[in-house]
């Protein structure tokens, strides 16, 4: 049983990285190089799916500081979605709604990448 | 409802009780911290989402020790404290090292607006940990003792 | 099985870890040193069975000082003390009190069939200590300083 | 979220005690003492279910010694049932059951009181 865990799945155009476990500042390393991957690829459409996450720190909520300037420069966007209460609540705390899209459900966040790309 | 009243009475009859983690510096020790920090708190029974606002407190304190209070060749060598002290009505948290220290008037909070503007990342620790605990003191003793003390009161 | 080995070599070049844990005499605050040991362990990359074996054994020598070291009266006014050093190859836990301290060697390992015809409680901790642990020590002085050292080694 | 509970079902002359979460010197005299209020309701055929148990220390384990030799002096017997792989270990490592019936599930102990009384 590991302490934080990333999975990614590629849907078409959009990234989705499923983070899962404690996000603080002993594994927010592994989820920056993750990101970091994907902007190595030129994947800038990315949602992240909080759905397995069970705690988060300012550690973490610096590594979506630190990429989001990056993302939006190269037209693309992250958001976030299925956060549970006690997580989305940190988020909230500090604003980040104000800065991100989040979604309840992956579903949604996929439609508004895909609705914007039409237009 | 009882059982919350019962332990009360207990620890008021008993006084304040006394706590001390110590631990290598090291980012993989913040669970630990975590969980020591909740553990107490729901003995004293205080609820779950003021078990996670503690909980967070605790760890960003943490953090800046092990991210700030010292040079890497030295971190092999120095402790985080964290000393707990519980009382009837409240918990008192202090988080201790004897790092190089930091003026807390200097750390501007920062103005959410403007961050996201500048999208800088850091600096969200202090501001949490202020938001929240219900008080929060800073002492500050360079290379001797540097203290984040944090209180929660039972509501 | 690679992310072991990584951690292994990472600790070896840092030498050995101190841990140090301090407790009011209170069974409430089993849970919590039974958490901060198991948390050692795991970070040390032990097996889940190994874990349950050394939290148990910690358990036990934990409840024996919050027992029987101090007198009633005395047991506000005192603490539990558990070290802890991590090595490359074992893990070593020091349970530590200042109470009144016994004779190891007066304890008698209970013949279980025997027991089992008594029909006693109790007299069951010292054993389950030897049992899951690969070396215990005791060291003795009333009043002063009296120490459960269990050691566990990595498969 | 408690740290210890104890269920109990009463089936005829049976007496289930469901405990549940960690059994330790804290916990202990909970257990302790439900299962003395069985005993001076005079109801000796008594089956302890460990399904929901995570964790049991010598304390515990002397809880089921300190009864059993009342419980057998007035021709009952306490059953046990239903120990996950960690819980039954602690048990098998002392020996428990050689003095005390194991159960997979509770159904057997339940037919196996069931049987003796016809006998
Ligand atoms: N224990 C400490 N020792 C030294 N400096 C500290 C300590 N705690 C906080 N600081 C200083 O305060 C600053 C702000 O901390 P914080 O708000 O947590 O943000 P961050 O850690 O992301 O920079 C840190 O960058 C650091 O300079
Ligand atoms: N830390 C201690 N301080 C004083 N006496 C102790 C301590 N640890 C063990 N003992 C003594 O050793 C005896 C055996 O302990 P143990 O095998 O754990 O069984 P139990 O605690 O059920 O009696 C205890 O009854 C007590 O007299």
């Amino acid at each position: 049983m590991d302490k934080f865990d990333v999975f990614r799945r590629d849907v078409e155009e959009i990234s989705i990285l499923n983070i899962q476990g404690f996000l603080d500042a002993h594994t927010a390393p592994d989820f920056e190089s993750e990101l970091q991957k994907l902007l190595k690829e030129k994947r800038f459409n990315i949602i992240v799916n909080l759905d397995g996450l069970q705690y988060i720190s300012s550690a973490g909520l610096g590594v979506f500081m630190g990429v989001i300037e990056d993302i939006r420069t190269n037209d693309g966007d992250l958001k976030i979605c299925c956060a549970a209460p006690k997580v989305f609540k940190v988020f909230d705390l500090l604003g980040f709604p104000s800065l991100y899209e989040f979604y309840k459900g992956e579903d949604q966040a996929i439609q508004k990448f895909k609705s914007n790309e039409k237009s | 409802m009882e059982r919350r009243v019962n332990k009360m009475t207990d620890k008021k009859k008993r006084g304040s009780k006394h706590y001390h983690l110590k631990l290598p510096i090291d980012t993989a020790n913040l669970e630990i911290i975590r969980e020591f920090i909740a553990r107490i708190a729901q003995n004293m029974g205080f609820t779950g989402e003021e078990i996670n606002r503690i909980e967070l407190a605790v760890d960003e304190a943490s953090t800046n020790v092990i991210k700030h209070a010292y040079k890497t060749e030295d971190k092999n060598s120095n402790f985080i404290d964290i000393e707990v002290k519980t009382f009837p009505d409240r918990l008192e948290i202090y988080v201790i090292d004897r790092g190089k220290g930091f003026d807390p008037a200097k750390i501007k909070t920062p103005e959410m607006d403007a961050y996201f503007k500048k999208m800088r990342r850091g600096g969200l620790g202090l501001y949490l940990i202020k938001t929240l605990m219900d008080k929060v003191d800073y002492s500050i003793k360079p290379g001797v003792r540097n203290k984040v003390k944090m209180v929660k009161y039972i509501s």
